[in-house]
């Protein structure tokens, strides 16, 4: 097995030496994990690989297995409770083995990994419909159909619909008010008629009611309830019944 | 062989597709795009693939005499559990039919065009002609009476039991708006 | 003849469908359906149209001789591979599923959020309930099988293959070991 990375020399804040000095160090837990910047062990490797200038993928590998499982190592350190028991009751000896079924595990996935990806790459190759059915068979015929639902689903829907939220109480408001749903409900009586002037709706009403029932005919219009022609800038309008049909004017 | 491969583009194709377009994703002549649609539509015969010219393009369709099978094996309703949305408007048609596409924007405070078309795709609910004011007015189907174990729309359930305000003694449907105004 | 119709079928499913179903709407033993299929597979030799078996069903796919034309015509690129930590966390769960996020950092050394947020994007994996601890669980998407042209995860290759071999294992240990003894 390759031994590159092992004597890779490291020279970090906490420690000086070859990296294999460094692992068995901190598996004997003489140094703290937890102080090494794990970031500069990559770094000066990265350095080292750069001054050699050509790649050895076995060892650049077996440091990446390495660096893994002390970030790993690193981790599960940084977190308190049992985790952290469970790893100090580790002699040095176990966990060594412990950190060796880490590395044998985690070489088991990598290679499952890279086949993997590799299937996919192979299997690039053949694509799928992805058509919609033909009409005909988008509806199922009744006599296959089967209960499938409850109908207590449809009574609490109704029931959630039926439940009106407490009126918010308004009387520390000086201002006059006016609602929408108010405005809303005026606009519906006049649209009975199917088609009545926006003057009508807003006679003698004060400046906050005609905003309010402005906004509200544009409510009704974006709910398809109601359409408006005005003829020339500032002439008057026109406010009809809508039909989703195109059906424009009076109906009587 | 370029038979092979239009057969591979119009399989995959959701529609029909212009022999200029083949030609271009082939990078070949026409010419041997519409050679080789000849040599394809000999090769599928008696195959359970019919090749057909269509809308300004060619298309690969499944043989009639597969439709029966295909029904049995495709044509299943799909019942996917109700969106709070869907079964909100679901149950204002049930209850309410018919009940125009306004309305039930109104009683749920909110539009409810997606959930009405999923509802529709899904042929649990229907058009049933226009309100005096033109607007699309909605019911349940047979489809619906099935899937949902009923055998008429009298026998839904009970409102009742689910009824915020029992005592209440004004119809339903003005209830139902009356709350919806106040939630909007 | 039952190839023909079960090509039409296949032709016409989103996705894979099981021999017992193409029997149902066949109105047939399952064995004719695979005696079918054995005949569509030889009638399909040399065309542009492949018979897969995939994801517990058979499916209908384009030739690979006809990818590229075929990513030109849909505008289809191809699909960036995985990156190495997605396919190591794509591995994890298909070997062990269903298994915690938190394994699949443990094992991987790494955590591996942002690799199980794109598998999870690209439609690979799927959450599947949570563990004992509440920890999120994954599994493997029928996609998955499709785009990996598996019938079913018992087809994946036996991962212990990849295990190093005992040499390289004992080599690791010793060394281990003796970092953790000469040191003294």
């Amino acid at each position: 097995m390759a031994s590159d990375a092992v004597h890779l020399e490291l020279d970090l804040d906490v420690f000086a030496g070859p990296f294999d000095l460094l692992l068995s160090l901190i598996l004997r837990e003489e140094l703290d994990l937890l102080e090494v910047e794990l970031a500069e062990i990559v770094l000066a490797y990265l350095d080292h690989l750069g001054a050699r200038g050509e790649l050895d993928l076995e060892a650049a590998t077996e440091f990446l297995v390495l660096i893994a499982a002390l970030l790993e190592l690193k981790s599960r350190l940084m977190l308190p409770g049992e985790e952290l028991e469970e790893l100090d009751e580790l002699a040095p000896g176990e966990a060594a083995e412990e950190l060796l079924e880490r590395l044998l595990a985690y070489a088991r996935f990598r290679g499952a990994g890279a086949d993997l990806a590799a299937r996919r790459e192979a299997e690039q190759g053949v694509l799928y419909r992805s058509a919609p059915l033909p009409p005909a068979l988008r509806r199922a015929p009744l006599e296959q159909a089967e209960q499938a639902y409850e109908p207590a689903i449809l009574g609490q829907a109704l029931g959630s619909l039926l439940r009106t939220p407490p009126a918010l109480d308004l009387r520390h408001i000086a201002t006059p008010r006016v609602s929408l749903p108010e405005r809303l409900a005026v606009l519906r009586g006049l649209l009975r008629r199917g088609t009545f002037a926006f003057d009508e709706a807003v006679r003698g009403a004060d400046r906050m009611t005609e905003a309010v029932t402005l906004y509200a005919l544009l409510e009704l219009y974006k709910r398809g309830e109601a359409a408006w022609e005005q003829d020339a800038s500032f002439g008057p309008v026109t406010v009809h019944a809508r039909s989703s049909a195109g059906v424009t004017g009076a109906v009587a | 062989m370029i038979a092979r491969e239009l057969e591979a583009l119009l399989f995959l194709a959701p529609d029909p597709v212009p022999v200029a377009e083949l030609a271009d994703a082939l990078r070949v002549e026409a010419e041997e795009v519409v050679a080789g649609l000849d040599a394809l539509a000999v090769a599928l015969a008696g195959r359970g693939i019919v090749l057909r010219e269509l809308a300004g393009g060619w298309t690969l369709g499944s043989h009639p005499d597969a439709e029966e099978a295909a029904r049995r094996l495709l044509a299943r309703p799909r019942t996917p559990s109700l969106t709070p949305a869907q079964a909100e408007t679901l149950s204002i048609v049930a209850y309410l039919q018919p009940v125009s596409r306004p309305e039930v924007a109104r009683i749920r405070g909110v539009a409810s065009e997606s959930a009405a078309a999923a509802l529709t795709e899904r042929g649990l609910i229907e058009e049933a002609g226009r309100s005096q004011f033109g607007a699309v007015l909605y019911r349940t189907t047979p489809l619906f009476l099935k899937l949902f174990g009923l055998r008429s729309v009298d026998d839904l359930p009970d409102a009742a039991q689910w009824d915020p305000s029992p005592e209440d003694q004004a119809a339903l449907r003005d209830r139902l708006l009356r709350a919806g105004e106040a939630r909007g």
